[in-house]
């Protein structure tokens, strides 16, 4: 019962992939994109990762999906490309990409049953942080870098994104203007929501320590609300080449590289946290993180600025 | 040495946080730079920069004088659970490479990605003001990644770095907006994210299997079995794409010729070459027991296949930058050739000794030698307001250090000595195998050929000689030398040469390195005025004229078929069956069951 | 009880789950726009409070059943918000949005 | 073997990735590349949710270390889309079109030559 259920949702998920790539209209295969990572959620719930069927939920399918349409309605009436490869060469294509596919299959079930020394010494490891949640440790302390490299990947791609912007749109409001629509159901949702969603992206901070969660879902909860907020016409970016923005899109990289360097003497090497008071180093660390993701997640969604008038 | 230790201390247990301060330095730079903006964040980026110039110097210091590698157990968590900086010769010395590139394009950048004075209201202020903004917290952040990529010891971590690298290098190469520019970053980056997706399939399989990413355990643990083959290969496959290594070059020879020649510099320098350093530690610090001899021989033959297309393109380019793009093509093949070099027959594995070491001096020699190029054309073209050769002509007067930096970086690039070229040359002699250095030695008279017919028009008397830009090349001009110098460098304590194997210049190596000069002055010759329609004195009629230009029509004939090639290769569908293809190949050379090619010769003479 | 409590949330969970299916058949099934989007709306609103009642007693905790109804609470609003929409534009459009509404209006073309 | 749920979503993720791979060499539209990409990328993080699975201790979970990576993947992924996206409709705005194919400008065709159709790679005499 239950291996087919999972079966079932295999297939869903393939099937979704495959519309999702066969599919002419970019915004057909969007939605099946879309649909594919909410189904997506639900495999690694079954497979026991319920941080990374946060994650997958609220950027590989929300934020992404939320991305790839908008991109998808601007770019509707552009002329179709023209380079596609003939048909033989597709077949090709296909029986090899099936060959990588079949390959990657055979390893997977080759995939021995290794002696879990990681999750062994990470659950022992966990005292020394405080944090109960594994998969936070891992990425707050065990493997500090790795989450300081992706936030400044985050970084590099906002300053890319911005440095997009034609000349005369230099140091306005990011992205396209929303006019402030008529008091109606948006509105009102857009009003109700938000603190709603401030209140649950701080409980999932907070309880990101022990459980499920994290700063980075947080985020990506509170960059939603941001664009909600946008879309209903509430409210609009500042202007990029506002000093106050600039620092709230740091705040959270400059934190933690400024404490991981600060282990250096406090703990004796770098991203290490004093034994005392790790827990709540890294929680002030996560909240940092948690504003400047926000507003940078929200603002990739956004775009570049293009408005070379100064708005009203 | 007292002095030395003293400042050691102050950076915590022993230096303990030394191999981290490249990484963090220029990204806690990065950070302030876009957080302030402005003059006072170029500022802010470049003494963040300085510092990093400053840790890396007492890093290879360090690393120079100490027996082991320096290394650093993040948060004090060891692998598995942690990760390792570790700063062993081999990145001790791209590292220091990479410093001297990066203060050269600093250097250059202060002139046009300066951001304007606060009051200015001009609309091209507006343009120059996002330039800026963009060009350096970016600048910083891909000397962070490089340095991640040479100092960490773990494969995720790897990934994320040259992840960092491909976010960091593609706006910079866009910054104009131009459409022809736009569509080479969105080539760069989608064909750099299908390298980087067959890496972590590959790094999916390593963890399955072996239950850790960390280098060092890894070469502890690795077997050559099938599950580790395919990791391998689609890790190697995937690097291959992001290194642009030919004939996956598709996306490279656009970019690099439209971008800035400042952001040229360091793309082609370093950011084209950060695939390699990982393929380095892939193949030789974890698994060099896997590697096979057709493997090997297959990597080679991709390397000098890479050479032969990128220097027979590049000697057929009638525009500046291209040409030294193509150039790049060419140079990363030679990077490649590596590993022949160092496969050990006997042993069957790869040996980190001399051929090593003449790798590491290549690397360090086209870095130096590439960003040299890239920043002397920038200094010509901004002063002729165009790239075309023929209208280049006789810009190397105006700019005489631009020039003759380039002619520096030319007898570098061409195996000269007291060149780094020369010195990875005698190096890679020493591995005892003579047929892939004989190819290197021929690929270097190609070099001297095309570096060559660029200098000859840009030399050429002009009318219009002008004010002349005496001091804007002094950065290129800083770095051929550098390029041109490395053979002297004192570098045996960092590359595993033996003691004293260190190649000495003398008139006998002098001699030696005439003949592929020669040839490249003849190959100068004759394709020297490519591209342009200099209206000649034909009227003479002179036999000798026309034998000469008799010999200069079969000879491009000759070597046009490599354009259409080139042609053919840069399409996307060409690149995508080369990707499949050379994955195939790469996964059937590294099984143990496929027959080495010297015992498949050997099977095909007996045969005869 | 529990046994009780059980066939509680079995009976609850069980016409939750017809209560989406007979959504799904009435959004592929109907006509036009607006009578789909009805079919959607309407049924899954009561689907989810049911559902969510269902699961109410299996959960341990106050905390946890006030978050169910939490969830329940933001479905509805997303849901009642995005069905105005979706209604808006199919009324200004005319174009069912099953073609997808806000941009729509381009043929499809034949399937690679 | 056995096919527990390790191995059916580790089969669907290699599937996916497979999938995503012909998309991104096969699909001749931009915008469609960069979705395959991403599918592409969580077959590759499926496949490593599987491996955590294996490695699963018992009264522990599974193992905590492939998730945080998939969770750096996913959001590195995003930030690739994003900057993709922007690309893309930066070129849409400029040229009018997303095709790649790399087209002789107006500045450029002065230069090349007529043979060099396909690219502006070739401009030699």
């Amino acid at each position: 019962m239950t291996a087919w259920f999972d079966v079932g949702l295999a297939l869903m998920a393939l099937g979704l992939a495959w519309r999702a790539i066969a599919t002419r209209r970019a915004f057909d295969s969007t939605v099946a994109f879309v649909i594919y990572g909410l189904v997506l959620t639900i495999a690694w719930v079954r497979l026991g990762a319920y941080d990374v069927a946060l994650t997958e939920a609220a950027v590989g399918s929300g934020l992404t999906g939320a991305l790839l349409l908008g991109a998808a309605h601007r770019l509707e009436r552009a002329p179709a490309d023209e380079d596609r490869p003939s048909a033989p060469l597709r077949a090709l294509l296909a029986v090899a990409c099936a060959g990588v596919a079949l390959g990657l299959g055979a390893v997977v079930l080759a995939l021995p049953q290794v002696e879990p020394l990681q999750a062994v010494a990470a659950a022992s490891a966990a005292e020394a942080t405080g944090l109960l949640n594994p998969v936070n440790n891992v990425l707050m302390a065990f493997r500090a870098i790795d989450t300081v490299l992706e936030k400044m990947v985050l970084f590099a791609a906002l300053v890319g994104v911005w440095s997009l912007a034609p000349d005369a749109a230099w140091g306005r409001r990011p992205g396209r203007r929303f006019p402030p629509a008529a008091e109606g159901p948006l509105t009102l949702f857009a009003r109700v929501l938000p603190p709603v969603g401030v209140l649950i992206a701080a409980h999932l901070l907070w309880v990101g320590a022990d459980a499920p969660g994290g700063a980075f879902q947080g985020a990506t909860i509170l960059a939603a609300m941001i664009l909600l907020v946008r879309l209903a016409g509430l409210a609009d970016a500042p202007p990029v080449s506002s000093r106050a923005l600039r620092l709230l899109i740091v705040l959270g990289p400059a934190a933690f590289l400024g404490v991981g360097m600060a282990g250096v003497v406090l703990a004796g090497a770098p991203f290490a946290y004093p034994a005392a008071h790790a827990k709540a180093i890294i929680l002030v660390v996560e909240f940092a993180m948690l504003v400047s993701v926000a507003a940078t997640l929200a603002l990739l969604v956004v775009g570049p600025p293009e408005r070379a008038q100064a708005a009203p | 040495m007292i002095g030395l230790e003293g400042l050691l201390a102050s950076f915590g247990a022993g230096g303990s946080a030394l191999p981290a301060l490249p990484v963090t330095l220029p990204l806690i730079g990065a950070a302030l730079a876009f957080a302030v903006g402005g003059r006072a964040g170029a500022m802010l980026a470049l003494v963040a920069h300085a510092a990093t110039v400053l840790a890396t110097g007492v890093l290879i210091v360090v690393v120079a004088t100490a027996d082991a590698p320096v290394s650093v157990a993040l948060g004090g968590w060891h692998p598995p659970l942690g990760i390792a900086l570790r700063a062993d010769g081999f990145a001790a010395a791209v590292l220091g490479v990479a410093a001297a590139v990066l203060t050269a394009v600093a250097a250059q950048a202060t002139g046009a990605f300066w951001p304007p004075a606060r009051r200015a209201r001009l609309r091209a202020a507006r343009g120059r003001r996002r330039v800026s903004a963009a060009f350096w917290p970016l600048l910083l952040m891909l000397s962070a990644a490089m340095a991640t990529l040479v100092l960490a010891a773990d494969l995720f971590t790897l990934h994320v770095a040259i992840e960092l690298l491909t976010f960091a290098a593609a706006p910079l190469l866009c910054l104009d907006g131009r459409a022809d520019t736009l569509k080479a970053t969105l080539r760069y980056v989608l064909f750099a994210l299908l390298g980087s997706m067959l890496y972590v399939a590959g790094i999916v399989i390593l963890y399955g299997f072996y239950g850790t990413l960390d280098l060092a355990l890894l070469s502890v643990a690795v077997e050559g079995d099938w599950p580790t083959v395919a990791a391998l290969g689609l890790m190697t496959a995937g690097l291959a794409a992001k290194t642009a290594l030919a004939p996956l070059h598709l996306w490279l020879p656009p970019a690099h010729a439209g971008a800035p020649a400042v952001v040229s510099a360091v793309l082609s320098g370093l950011v084209a070459k950060g695939g390699f350093v990982v393929l380095v530690r892939i193949w030789f610090d974890m698994a060099p027991g896997v590697a096979t001899e057709a493997f090997v021989a297959l990597m080679g033959a991709l390397g000098l296949t890479a050479v032969a297309l990128g220097s027979l393109v590049a000697l057929q380019q009638s525009s500046l930058k291209r040409m030294i793009a193509y150039s790049t093509v060419a140079q990363i093949g030679y990077l490649f050739v590596l590993f022949p070099l160092a496969f050990d027959p006997e042993a069957q594995k790869l040996t980190a000794g001399a051929a090593l070491a003449g790798g590491a001096l290549q690397f360090m020699t086209h870095a130096s030698a590439k960003a040299a190029l890239f920043l002397a054309a920038g200094v010509l073209v901004e002063r002729a307001g165009a790239d075309a050769l023929a209208r280049l002509r006789g810009a190397g007067r105006r700019a005489p250090l631009a020039a003759l930096a380039m002619g520096l970086a030319l007898l570098a690039l061409a195996g000269a000595p007291p060149g780094g070229g020369w010195a990875a040359k005698a190096l890679g002699a020493a591995a005892q195998q003579s047929f892939w250095s004989d190819a290197l030695t021929a690929a270097g008279a190609l070099t001297a050929g095309y570096l060559g017919a660029a200098l000859v028009v840009l030399l050429q008397r002009c009318d219009d000689v002008g004010s002349p830009l005496l001091w804007r090349g002094a950065p290129a001009l800083a770095l051929a030398a550098l390029a041109s110098g490395l053979g002297l460098a004192p570098l045996a304590g960092l590359l595993p040469m033996a003691a004293g194997a260190a190649p000495t210049p003398d008139v006998a190596e002098a001699l030696a390195a005439l003949p592929p000069l020669a040839v490249g002055a003849a190959l100068a010759l004759i394709f020297g005025e490519a591209g342009e329609a200099r209206p000649r004195p034909r009227a003479r009629g002179a036999l000798i004229a026309r034998a000469v230009d008799a010999l200069r029509g079969a000879a491009r004939r000759v070597v046009a078929p490599a354009l259409a090639l080139d042609a053919g290769l840069a399409r996307w569908s060409a690149a995508s069956v080369v990707l499949l293809a050379m994955l195939a190949a790469l996964l059937a050379s590294l099984s143990p069951s496929f027959p080495s090619p010297a015992a498949t010769i050997a099977a095909l003479s007996a045969l005869g | 009880m529990s046994w009780a409590l059980d066939a509680l949330s079995a009976v609850l969970i069980g016409a939750g789950v017809l209560g989406f299916f007979a959504g799904t058949v009435g959004l592929l099934r109907f006509p036009d726009t607006l009578s789909r989007l009805h079919a959607v709306t309407k049924t899954d609103n009561l689907a989810v409070g049911l559902i969510v009642l269902g699961l109410m007693p299996q959960v341990d905790g106050v905390g946890a059943a006030l978050r169910l109804a939490l969830v329940w609470l933001l479905l509805q609003a997303s849901g009642a918000t995005v069905g105005q929409l979706i209604a808006e534009v199919a009324r200004r459009d005319g174009a069912p949005p099953a073609e997808p509404a806000a941009s729509g209006r381009r043929d499809r073309g034949p399937r690679p | 073997m056995i096919l527990d749920v390790a191995a059916v979503f580790g089969l669907a993720g290699a599937g996916a990735v497979g999938l995503g791979l012909f998309g991104m060499l096969a699909n001749p539209r931009p915008l469609q590349k960069v979705l395959a990409f991403n599918l592409m990328g969580s077959g590759a993080f499926l496949m490593f949710g599987a491996v955590a699975r294996r490695a699963a201790a018992p009264g522990l979970g599974p193992d905590p270390v492939p998730h945080a990576m998939v969770i750096t993947g996913l959001v590195v992924s995003f930030a690739a889309t994003a900057l993709i996206v922007g690309l893309l409709l930066r070129l849409h705005a400029v040229s009018g079109s997303t095709s790649l194919k790399p087209q002789p400008g107006p500045r450029r065709a002065a230069r090349s030559t007529p043979a060099s159709k396909t690219s502006e790679r070739g401009d030699a005499a």
